[in-house]
């Protein structure tokens, strides 16, 4: 595997590539609104003036790679942790649902994948349901979610975790299912040689062989955990977290305010997919995993 | 009665149910309530299924499946006018005829029927009865209870609905999926698929490409959904573009583990023939790769209609599956709400239906195919 | 104390300080009220709060009360804070259209989410067809943000005159450059901002005594906000209220929608309202029973 | 020796058909065969002529689409829930993720024997097939050969009183083989098991088995049983006797009978 | 002959240690060894001695971690990317999404021969290994001699001057190995290929092969060298002259020396 130290340059001059771009966009997206700004002040700006002012507006269309990362390091660093305002406050808030979420859903996920997979009733007949409730647009029911969640005393992290759960556990359970019909004929048929019960084939076998799905499944489920973390934010009055910046955000149109939320919900993805990555490769590891 | 002798848990259970229904008589507390001759057609139904449980499976499960759902129908039927005021024998009897439900679907899975038309009958009438059961208890579970309309409208409300209001559910449709959602499912995972390929092609990109592959992974819908129609503007374009960015972090993953999951010995042998990349790729590695690719394929067929809908709740033209859901629940239509729901996820079966018959002709030879 | 949990529709403002004002002034604590706000947001529905009892009031537009109402949500208006509609639709004095003769064959910014019956009552009138066709409008469900018009997308919009109008101004715009369709000045508004309670409740006399200890209080607070508009603005921002400028100049934008804050709903304004909402067969039968005096007969004595 | 012990496996017009994409593929027709408790059965015939099947419908990994079978007097899958037989399969089928003493650990603990016994059983069988120091490395580090043998291993550490191996030696040189050879037959004589074993080398089966069963392909038939004359005690010279090389020369003769090259 | 032709293989003081989480293995120590143009040289030795990993090694399969080696005058990496071998693995390594004759084909599209040509070979290298009729079976609808087989003919109709062969023979019978031993030494005689061909069986080493490597193993090491004197046409019974006998003789004490068994 790569070491970290492999991975700086490239990392860094993809992220520089990027920024460069976001610039160029900065500049295309921002400029109609300033040439309105300017035609409405009877001001006629120059090049290099005009290039300045796209990337120094207070509420522009695609916020400058600066202005957020200015947005950003004074919403990180520079306020206490506890301060609502703060991206690390918001940025746990949501975390915290999300791993709750991300676990309730992993478990839920490898539960149904189990039973599909045991019980010949449940493959035929609990697939197509599942299927048809991932198709339910989450934003739509969360509010009633959290309404019935709300009537029966439910407040608080758990309504949001269980939005994460209804997103996550889907590409979980669609993995599972796939990964413990994975091993090979000639491993099943051995255990069935030992008359191995179903608890031993599963364990000793269909489970090792399905790790790799697993830890598939299980990076895009901790992804989708944490979208279903933040659309839940949304219906409980939208009080803290990533999702609730955004949302006052976007009401305010602080395009900036939008884009660090953005950044640090991109931040902490990107964390939380490559802790699953480690854990994925530690497992792997112990199991006499051979290099590529 | 004393002639009814259950043989499975079920049948117990369900017995034992109906004798508490006797003890807490009667059904709901509303006059007149249930007729004399409704309620002992209910039990009789009852009876009947749990005697079936002794006969042959065939017949047994036919005869089950009659006094199952015979009785759910006139249960559910009869709180008509009585919305709100059922008692604990209602669901204890609409709990036994489920319980009954259950045993006849298990026969019926035990089955195996020679005949090919019979196989595909029992695969398709094992998950509708579990379907309908959820309906069922959706139905008598909002009825019985009076549960407000605008909370949750019972199933027969939104069947109405869905059956009254075609025109405007077949352009939503056409709006959101035809347009928006296969789209971005086809330019999402392939993006994510050719990213993988190319971070696998350059080390370069591998080692920088899925770091910030990852990041995409989660970019809330919420929070890309206004900047996409800003930047596409606010008809289906910006909703297809959500639908990309939700697409394509799955299949970058899946791609990504499936290119590793050849084996060595089979990378050896392509070795020796000193074959190419591209070549080692399509004809070795994107088959072994198969498997985590359609899981992709699968996940994103769902995530891809959740995009799309979701993505119409910020500005769109009106039309459109999430322009009508967001639209009608500030109308108090949950009818309507519902009756696109249950559109969403129809199409989306038959999407993820169509992607599953895929992977089965495409990956055959996978074990999990071949029946593990 | 007696608990009390308010509903509000959308996120915390200062469209609401009335209330955050009587709690942090202590107005409840004096009536024996324990009051929860809770804050709304795009996608609650307060109606649905309501009714799945997370709620025992809650502020909702008229048009969604009534319609819920005949959904079997028996709501009740107990008050009427907001005596006129903030509701406008405004466009740029560079933009095509001038004056309501100009609307054919361009794009308008619509909010939904119930909050569209004004507009299409408007159009209506107007003989108007919104169907997209080149001898009617086209309507764009805009989103909570005033983006479309920065963006050319829509040729008109719709704002509140004490948020998103600002928010234009903030963007640059010049009030002199900016068009302005006043529903209410144009006698198509609909009631916003009042309060609503369950019907079966109000019957239990110990509920509706709350309710008037409630609407006191909370007009109490609105007086309070509407003398106090920079202080009240603060106690927003306290609850978290984003903005403090913004929320100043929507404070006193707000309290020209007071009124004389009495909270008394005016039967002719009920009546336009309802008649309007039946036109449009949001509502198909007239209501009744739809909104009470009672309350505030009490309250403000 | 056939008649007077007990039936270990009685299969009567045994027929095995399987259906492929490209139409039926008889694997097996009309094998009758018995097996006597305390034997030592060899299967050979060419590639490809139901040897494995035939094993495998013993082990009830393959369901028989005519004839009857009955193993230790029940059917074969009583007979394997009471794990009445070890299999070593053609291929090693090591769990790539398992050391290679936790594969051999593997059948063990699914019959749930304590770690002291495992420990014991590693040790002795993995001694036995000549791989100790090896025990801590993964499959994939392993030669073609010592895979085979780590799969020997697995079998015997099981230790069932009737073994089905096919082909256990096909990868192994002829010394280490021939060392496997005499311990295999140690060990069945001390324990009386019964053990049918698949090869393809004539000696092999001559040297090893009280009976030979001689198969001939498309479809799968037996084509001649010879019953072994040789005593039960079996020096490796005794390779060289007349007595040896007149049942190899007659296994010969049944074999090529089965074939259908002109040479 | 060795002398005279040019070197196809050539390695010197080869060495090759592989790491493993449980320390250092070394596979190969100080092999020297030349193969010349058209020979044929067969590799035994017990199992585990380092065969396969030479065999790799040449292949550049692996990279030795000391020594030299070329293969036609370059190293093997240059030698493997101009296609200069054909590769049998111990293995069948069949691709299970391809049937048999797709499987043959593989290295035939890989190097981008006509569509026609490819039926020719197919056809051919299928008769050849006597699996016509199975060309539309998948891997796993085949005994395991069937599969091994089919990756035979996938290395034969490759086509290459070098092939080098992993136990090709293995799981095969006596009467098809007899068979495909004629064919393989037909094909070497007619075609002028050089063969390094892997075998536990002695006498297969011996008629075969122009030269007999014998290793030893842990480390895997080259113990003896043996040059056949039989002549290159080898009618089937040339197995039984005293030439041959004695050959296998040196063969035999050569893999003996190498072996730790008291017997
Ligand atoms: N799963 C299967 N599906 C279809 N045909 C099969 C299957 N398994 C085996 N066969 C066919 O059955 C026949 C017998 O196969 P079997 O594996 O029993 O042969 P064998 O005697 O063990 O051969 P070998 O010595 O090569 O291992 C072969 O023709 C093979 O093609
Ligand atoms: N990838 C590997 N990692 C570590 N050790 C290995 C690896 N491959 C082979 N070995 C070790 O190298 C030695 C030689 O293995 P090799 O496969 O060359 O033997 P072989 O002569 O082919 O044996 P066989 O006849 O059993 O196939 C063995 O001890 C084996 O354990
Ligand atoms: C989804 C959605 N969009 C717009 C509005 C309109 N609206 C009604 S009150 C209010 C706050 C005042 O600025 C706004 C914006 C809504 N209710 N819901
Ligand atoms: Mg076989
Ligand atoms: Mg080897």
């Amino acid at each position: 595997m790569d070491s970290f130290r492999d991975k700086i340059v490239p990392v860094t001059s993809i992220l520089v590539g990027i920024v460069v771009v976001w610039y160029v966009f900065a500049v295309i997206l921002n400029a109609p609104f300033q040439r309105d700004l300017d035609r409405r002040a009877n001001v006629t700006p120059g090049v290099v003036e005009f290039m300045g002012k796209t990337l120094a507006q207070p509420k522009p269309t695609l916020p400058a790679p600066h202005q957020v990362a200015v947005n950003f390091f004074e919403n990180t660093f520079l306020r206490s942790v506890t301060s609502s305002r703060s991206l690390v406050y918001n940025a746990w808030v949501t975390l915290s649902s999300t791993l709750l979420g991300f676990a309730f859903g992993t478990a839920l996920g490898i539960v149904i994948a189990v039973g599909i997979v045991h019980v010949a009733t449940l493959d035929r007949s609990l697939m197509p349901w599942i299927i048809a409730s991932q198709t339910i647009p989450i934003l739509a029911v969360a509010p009633m979610i959290i309404v019935v969640l709300a009537a029966i005393g439910i407040t608080g992290l758990i309504p949001k975790a269980l939005i994460s759960t209804y997103l996550s556990f889907f590409p979980v359970a669609v993995g599972m299912v796939k990964g413990l019909r994975s091993p090979e004929f000639t491993h099943l048929d051995l255990m069935h040689t030992y008359n191995a019960s179903r608890a031993q084939t599963f364990w000793k076998l269909r489970v090792p062989a399905s790790v790799p799905f697993l830890f598939t499944s299980m990076k895009v489920a901790v992804a989708a955990s944490l979208v279903g973390a933040i659309v839940g934010e949304l219906p409980t009055g939208a009080v803290a977290g990533i999702g609730a910046k955004l949302l006052a955000g976007a009401y305010y149109s602080q395009t900036i305010d939008i884009w660090s939320a953005l950044v640090a919900g991109s931040v902490v993805a990107a964390l939380l997919v490559m802790a699953v990555g480690i854990a994925g490769r530690l497992v792997d590891r112990a199991m006499g995993g051979r290099a590529a | 009665m004393s002639s009814v002798t259950p043989r499975s848990w079920q049948g117990f259970a369900a017995l034992a149910l109906l004798a508490v229904a006797v003890l807490f008589w009667p059904i709901v507390h509303a006059t007149p309530g249930y007729g004399i001759a409704a309620a002992a057609l209910i039990f009789l139904l009852l009876l009947l299924a749990i005697a079936a449980d002794n006969f042959p499976p065939a017949i047994g499960a036919i005869l089950l499946f009659i006094g199952a759902h015979g009785a759910a129908w006139i249960l559910v039927a009869g709180i008509t006018g009585n919305e709100g005021t059922a008692r604990a024998p209602f669901y204890l009897l609409l709990a036994a005829a489920w319980l009954l439900a259950w045993r006849c679907v298990t026969i019926l899975s035990a089955l195996r029927p020679t005949s090919r038309w019979a196989a595909t009958a029992l695969r398709l009438i094992i998950p509708a009865i579990f379907g309908a059961w959820i309906l069922i208890i959706w139905e008598a579970v909002t009825r019985g209870a009076g549960i407000p309309f605008i909370l949750l409208p019972p199933p027969s409300a939104i069947g109405a609905r869905i059956a009254n209001s075609l025109p405007i559910l077949a352009a939503d449709v056409r709006q959101t999926i035809f347009k928006a959602v296969i789209f971005g499912y086809v330019v999402g995972s392939g993006a994510g698929f050719l990213t993988a390929i190319l971070a696998d092609r350059v080390p370069f990109f591998r080692r920088g490409l899925l770091p910030i592959g990852n990041m995409v992974s989660a970019l809330p819908i919420i929070g890309v959904a206004p900047i996409m129609v800003m930047w596409f503007g606010f008809d289906w374009q910006s909703k297809a573009a959500v639908v990309i960015i939700m697409t394509f972090f799955p299949m970058l993953v899946n791609t990504v583990a499936g290119l590793a999951a050849s084996g060595h010995m089979e990378r050896d042998l392509m070795r020796t023939y000193a074959s190419g990349y591209w070549q080692t790729l399509f004809k070795l590695r994107l088959p072994a790769a198969a498997p985590f690719i359609f899981n992709a394929l699968k996940i994103n067929s769902t995530l891809a209609l959740i995009g799309a809908i979701v993505a119409e709740f910020f500005g769109t033209p009106v039309v459109g599956m999430g322009f009508r859901i967001s639209t009608e629940v500030g109308r108090m239509n949950i009818d309507m709400v519902w009756a696109e729901i249950a559109v969403a996820a129809l199409a989306g079966s038959v999407f993820y239906g169509v992607v599953a018959l895929f992977e089965r002709a495409v990956t055959f030879w996978h074990p999990s195919v071949r029946g593990g | 104390a007696d608990k009390v949990t308010l509903q509000l529709k959308w996120v915390t403002q200062a469209q609401f300080a009335g209330y955050y004002v009587a709690k942090d002034k202590g107005f409840y604590d004096e009536e024996g009220l324990d009051v929860d706000i809770k804050p709304g947001g795009p996608d609650i529905a307060p109606e649905q709060v309501i009714a799945g009892g997370g709620a025992d009031v809650i502020v909702d537009w008229m048009g969604g009360a009534l319609a819920a109402r005949e959904k079997g949500v028996p709501l009740v208006n107990i008050a009427q804070p907001f005596k006129k509609a903030g509701m406008e639709l405004v466009c740029p004095k560079d933009g095509p259209i001038k004056t309501e003769a100009d609307f054919k064959g361009h794009t308008l910014g619509v909010w939904f989410f119930g909050n569209e019956y004004p507009f299409y009552a408007w159009m209506n009138k107007l003989g108007l067809k919104t169907d997209g066709g080149p001898d009617g409008v086209t309507v764009l469900k805009q989103s909570f943000d005033v983006q479309p018009l920065i963006q050319k997308q829509a040729d008109c919009i719709s704002v509140m005159t004490y948020n998103e109008y600002w928010q234009l101004i903030d963007a640059g715009y010049k009030p002199e450059e900016l068009t302005v369709f006043n529903y209410s000045a144009m006698g198509n508004d609909l009631l916003e901002d009042g309060l609503y309670a369950s019907e079966d409740k109000l019957k239990d006399p110990a509920f509706e005594d709350k309710m008037v200890r409630f609407v006191r209080a909370s007009m109490k607070g609105w007086k309070y906000a509407v003398d106090n508009s920079d202080e009240a603005a603060g106690i927003v921002m306290d609850n978290g209220g984003q903005d403090e400028n913004h929320q100043k100049r929507m404070m006193g934008e707000v309290a020209k929608l007071i009124d004389n804050a009495d909270g008394k709903l005016d039967p002719a304004t009920y009546e336009r309202t309802a008649k309007a909402l039946l036109d449009q067969k949001i509502i198909t039968k007239e209501p009744s029973g739809a909104y009470t005096t009672a309350i505030t007969d009490k309250a403000i004595k | 020796m056939t008649g007077a012990s007990p039936a270990v496996v009685s299969a009567s017009k045994l027929g095995l058909t399987f259906s492929t994409n490209d139409g039926p593929v008889q694997a097996l027709t009309d094998v009758d065969l018995t097996i006597g408790k305390g034997e030592f059965v060899s299967f050979i015939g060419p590639s490809g002529c139901g040897k494995t099947t035939l094993l495998r419908v013993i082990a009830d990994l393959e369901k028989p689409t005519s004839g009857t079978i009955s193993v230790n007097g029940m059917t074969p899958e009583q007979a394997r829930e009471k794990r009445a037989y070890g299999y070593v399969f053609q291929a090693a089928a090591l769990f790539p993720w398992r050391t290679i003493e936790r594969n051999v650990a593997l059948p063990l603990e699914v019959i749930g024997l304590s770690k002291a016994e495992q420990v014991e059983r590693i040790k002795r069988t993995l001694d036995l097939v000549n791989l100790s120091g090896f025990e801590k490395k993964y499959p994939w580090q392993l030669s073609g050969g010592m895979q085979q043998r780590a799969s020997i291993a697995r079998a015997l550490a099981f230790d069932a009183d009737l073994l089905l191996m096919d082909e256990p030696f096909g990868a192994l040189d002829e010394i280490v083989r021939d060392h496997l050879n005499k311990q295999l037959l140690e060990l069945w004589e001390r324990t009386n098991k019964t053990i049918c074993f698949v090869t393809h080398s004539i000696p092999e089966a001559v040297y090893l088995s009280t009976r030979i069963v001689v198969m001939s392909p498309r479809p799968g038939r037996v084509s001649d049983v010879i019953s072994s004359t040789l005593p039960k005690e079996r020096p490796l010279h005794i390779r060289e006797t007349p007595e040896f090389l007149a049942i190899a020369a007659r296994v010969r003769d049944g074999l090529h009978a089965g074939h259908s090259y002109e040479d």
